[in-house]
């Protein structure tokens, strides 16, 4: 066990994984050399050399493309997008070949490859470093969706994603890639792909979030003395059913938090999933609180993304109903 | 010339490749016209291009097609895979997931053809440097269109594979169309030249010359084994037909090679194996017979076959099914 | 007024606004000369010439990229992408360029563009030419998103799309393009952007849908004598949450039909909505019958639609709930 | 040499463009290490060409720049304009909602900064495209790294301009780094060569000389203008600082131009002036501390200025609001 925060875990889960597996390729921009902008790769090039540590030109449709005949050819690339919001050049290769190679040749090629990307806000990028988009990834069928919300997640769920045959997206938080510290297992091993987590347990509301809303709705609960079912949903896609509807079905009461949109964002399909699944038990609305239907400001990006002000408005107006 | 170039076995075994793609896509057109088989993309004005690749290609090195290389598949994976697929029959190695002529076959070292034109080009890009990186012997060779030229995957995958020194062969299929829009307008320059701007050569060929584009095709092959840098030939031919069988060329272009005019690729191979006395009339007219009685009973027989039915519908959607395939497969019940 | 089917609706309002407005310009792959590969722009090129009706070379990202720059200059283009599943390597121009251009310029630049494209199933096209990816435009703050289900509004949609300042997602539905008529005024008149239409009255249930799906919906409702609300949403982002709750809180019912996949879809929204805007008028689940998740096969693409039997068992489920 | 080929005028003009740039980069440095201003992209390096760029560009014709035009910016919308926008005032045309340096203005024909790399480039053929059909006057001028030359985008826009023939000159500011990715690697080929794949003009220049730079785009500006072609300029410079605040160039490589180096372009020009005694040394110290004062002055000012409240959050999403911002707008009350 070692005390790290997010990126050490991450870049401890890579370096676990070159070591353990040959096929294990890292691919993308200054990730060499350079360790990355986040430094999620850092020392790594130096320890596996340029042919599995790849730096690349500058073209995500390159790395992911590059990735997906790699997979293809039997390896287990990790291509590294340097901020999910310039993942969209790749998105062809996301969405025709990624997604759908395994289906479309029923099974003839399968793509055991992650891509990893930092998303969401806190680092006061503006509109093209804060994006939250994982929607558009969690909505097309053939991709597998994860985010984890803590250095042991990050590790374990970053392993568990190496080893899957199918393709994953692989979203990190980087609003908390240097802001909490775990004690993390120094070897191998793995947290579930498609498990939930129940962070806290309670029975009057079930708060349903994930990735970098998690610390901020766990510690919002804690301190309001709330009597809360907090679930970390860890896998978007596919989300833990089971999980949100048994906790719903007992508490009566459901608030999704993201940090992502609102319309026709995931929370979206949380609720519609509850409220297919267990409508006799709601005794309220479905609240969503999230992100706002623009892009992120750069100053006033406080304002754009969920908070305890608001977060409480929706739990307050859920119990009070 | 041809005569020191190429065995006398090779030419025939051409023009055989060039006669059963010749006479499977009028079969296919006519099937198509009649109702039997929902989408075509024809191959004529190809066939002597897809000869010298399906020739040229040896079994270690990895083919990635695109839509339109009916010849080269044929002579990659067989009649037989061909046909399976085309069709959409349960002996579909797609399980009929995919339009006519979109083959993919691992085992063959053949990738999967994606309709997106341009799609599959860092994918070949992907797989050369995974055969380097694994010291696979052989190298990939990647066929696409003129109008794939425009496309941004063009550029990066030329791009990454210079900068990697990839062993990948990039052959454009330059039929000077894409769908109604001409070559000319689609680049100013010959693309040939485009293979520069990337640090690598380019290679201008007569596609439809069988034994031009054999030569330069796998000599190629072996510069790019040796100089571990890409090659882009640039193989001139001309789309004969339709785009696809839901085109009406009539309405952007007058066509300018006709079947049996002095540049089609048929009749140039005929001619040269006339001229070069390797197959008399009656010999030249029993392999027309022998094919054209293959591709009827085979064509039949793949009609007939069985399609997948709809239990095979969410098979292969990930490695396990999430609950909500299960809960979708229960729908149709 | 003229009979005629959506194809010719769609030409019909391209003509006359290009006849109208000098800075309206059609861009994309084939529609010069050769008409559209559906012929929506037949006879375009013959009448304003290869300025206004401009083939492009075989780029997605070409055709979008430069209407962005042709509409921040002043003009209003409309691009065609030939399928919507061939938008992909357009998406960074839509998601980056197109969504976001007037919001982080504060309005110096606005982008009054309409990017058509033809989407869903019924051609037999497999995998890439049947997709319905509707919800990643609708997710995108910034872009309106409409589609008609039928020529008279598909005309004055369209018209009402071009003389939007938004940028607009305008989806036409290719099941529908040849298989419906209705007359249609010859001259210019539009259809309101943002507001939905009950298509049919009713007080037992509320069915939602739109697009492709419209016309299967209807004929279901009316073969099976139910006696239902159906709405066709015709905008969705923004869409018209006022008529969809109104109509739920009187059948307390309600059903959303749509052909893209379930997950994180379109359909999640409109469900999600109602879960919080009228939880207490509910007597049954809100549910959802359509596309599958999974990519649209080649020859199964029957299976992969909802049809009369998918259809007619969710009413029936939340009529007898 | 250079008295002929510029005026007097002109060149101190130039001196004082890029001292301007030189000293405020600086200064924007030093506060955002001091914690008053979050991010900065600094310029060093690329004044001698930012001048040149400015001066060369006349008001008729339309720049879309990058993030990394600081002086090219001041010479076009003023240094109140990009002051105003880089410490998100209030006074700021975009309300603050964008990065540093990613300025936007229509009134002066300035495109807006996109951080995406390359993500401009199509825009600014579309407006090249509109101008044409317009018959506007001038022409575009698009700025972007070596690194965007790798982007899908760069092919695209050069082939898109060249089929249509457009008014567009494409300066690539080659700093030989795209962050810690060495132009060596980004592409096996000189950058200016590359055009020649699409069938235009490409020029190779040396960024840090203003002169060399200023007559090469004068004259490529006047040459798309008569030969209705882009052209592609190569303009090579040095990114003589880190990438941006964010980033430690010293983890992967060392830096070969300091300040006051005989190829700093500052070095350069200044003496050029010397040389040609246009400048006096008291002369010259003057210049510096009247822009020394100058960039305090303003810097502290805008510093100091109001930014945009939350009240403006919703502002030009739509046209109109959709209902669900109305909802949005409340929950921040
Ligand atoms: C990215 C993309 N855009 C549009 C299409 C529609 N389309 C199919 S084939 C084609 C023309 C392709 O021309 P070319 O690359 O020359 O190949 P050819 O069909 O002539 O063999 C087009 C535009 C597509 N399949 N993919
Ligand atoms: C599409 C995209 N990918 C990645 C990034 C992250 N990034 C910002 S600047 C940069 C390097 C750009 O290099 P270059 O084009 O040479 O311009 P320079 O910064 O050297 O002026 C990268 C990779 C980005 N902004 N956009
Ligand atoms: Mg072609
Ligand atoms: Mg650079």
């Amino acid at each position: 066990m070692t005390e790290m925060n997010m990126v050490k875990a991450l870049n401890n889960a890579l370096d676990t994984m070159l070591d353990k597996d040959k096929s294990v390729i890292l691919i993308g921009e200054d990730i060499a050399k350079d360790g990355g902008v986040f430094r999620v790769t850092d020392g790594l090039y130096a320890k596996y050399g340029d042919e599995r540590v790849v730096s690349t030109p500058l073209s995500e449709l390159g790395i992911v493309g590059m990735s997906i005949g790699m997979a293809m050819d039997g390896l287990r690339p990790i291509p590294e997008i340097q901020f999910l919001d310039f993942i969209y050049t790749a998105m062809d290769q996301i969405v025709s070949q990624m997604a759908k190679i395994r289906y479309r040749t029923n099974g003839d090629y399968i793509l055991p490859m992650v891509l990893r990307t930092p998303y969401g806000g806190g680092v006061s990028g503006g509109p093209y470093h804060s994006q939250s988009s994982e929607a558009y990834f969690a909505h097309t069928a053939g991709l597998v969706v994860v985010t984890p919300s803590n250095p042991y997640d990050a590790k374990g769920l970053l392993i568990s994603s190496i080893e899957s045959n199918d393709p994953v997206m692989f979203l990190e938080p980087k609003r908390l890639y240097y802001s909490i510290k775990n004690d993390v297992p120094d070897n191998y091993y793995k947290v579930e792909i498609g498990k939930a987590k129940r962070i806290l347990e309670g029975d009057d509301v079930t708060l349903i979030t994930y990735g970098p809303m998690v610390p901020l709705v766990k510690s919002v609960v804690q301190k309001n003395n709330i009597n809360a079912d907090v679930i970390d949903l860890i896998t978007l896609n596919p989300f833990d059913k089971d999980t949100v509807i048994n906790s719903v079905k007992r508490t009566g009461r459901a608030v999704i938090v993201h940090e992502a949109p609102k319309m026709f964002g995931v929370g979206a399909e949380i609720s519609a999933t509850i409220a297919e699944k267990a409508i006799d038990y709601l005794q309220a609305p479905i609240l969503r609180v999230t992100g706002m239907d623009i892009p992120v400001p750069f100053i006033l990006e406080d304002y754009y993304v969920p908070n305890e002000k608001r977060i409480m408005n929706a739990i307050n107006k859920v119990i009070n109903y | 010339m041809i005569e020191e170039d190429i065995s006398k076995d090779d030419i025939i075994n051409a023009y055989r490749n060039v006669i059963l793609e010749r006479t499977l896509d009028k079969k296919l057109l006519g099937i198509n016209r009649q109702g039997f088989l929902p989408f075509y993309i024809p191959n004529m004005g190809h066939e002597a291009l897809h000869a010298a690749i399906g020739m040229a290609l040896r079994d270690i090195d990895f083919f990635y097609p695109y839509y339109r290389d009916l010849g080269s598949d044929i002579a990659r994976v067989g009649l037989d895979f061909v046909l399976a697929q085309m069709f959409s029959t349960e002996k579909d190695n797609e399980l009929g997931r995919d339009m006519p002529l979109h083959i993919s076959n691992k085992a063959k070292n053949v990738g999967p053809v994606i309709t997106t034109v341009g799609g599959h080009l860092m994918a070949a890009t992907g797989v050369a440097y995974s055969h380097k990186y694994q010291k696979k012997p052989g190298i990939v060779v990647a066929t696409f269109g003129d109008g794939a030229t425009s496309t941004p995957d063009f550029h990066v995958a030329m791009n990454f594979s210079a900068v990697y020194s990839l062993p990948i062969l990039f052959i454009c299929e330059n039929n000077q169309w894409a769908i109604s829009y001409p070559v000319e307008d689609q680049t100013k320059v010959e693309i040939s030249k485009k293979a520069e701007a990337y640090g690598f050569t380019g290679i201008k060929i007569d596609g439809n010359n069988f034994v031009e584009a054999y030569h330069a095709i796998k000599n190629a092959i072996l510069n790019v084994e040796k100089g571990s840098m890409p090659i882009l030939i640039d193989a001139v031919t001309y789309r004969m037909g339709p785009h696809t069988t839901a085109d009406d060329p009539n309405k952007y272009r007058k066509t300018i090679i006709n079947e049996g005019d002095p540049l089609d690729p048929l009749t140039i191979i005929e001619n040269d194996i006339k001229r070069m006395k390797i197959l008399n009339d009656e010999e030249i007219s029993n392999i027309k017979n022998e094919i054209n009685d293959t591709v009827s009973k085979e064509v039949e027989r793949y009609e007939k076959m069985n399609k997948p039915g709809k239990e095979t519908l969410f098979k292969n959607i990930y490695e396990n099914d999430p609950w909500y395939i299960t809960e979708e497969r229960g729908e149709i019940q």
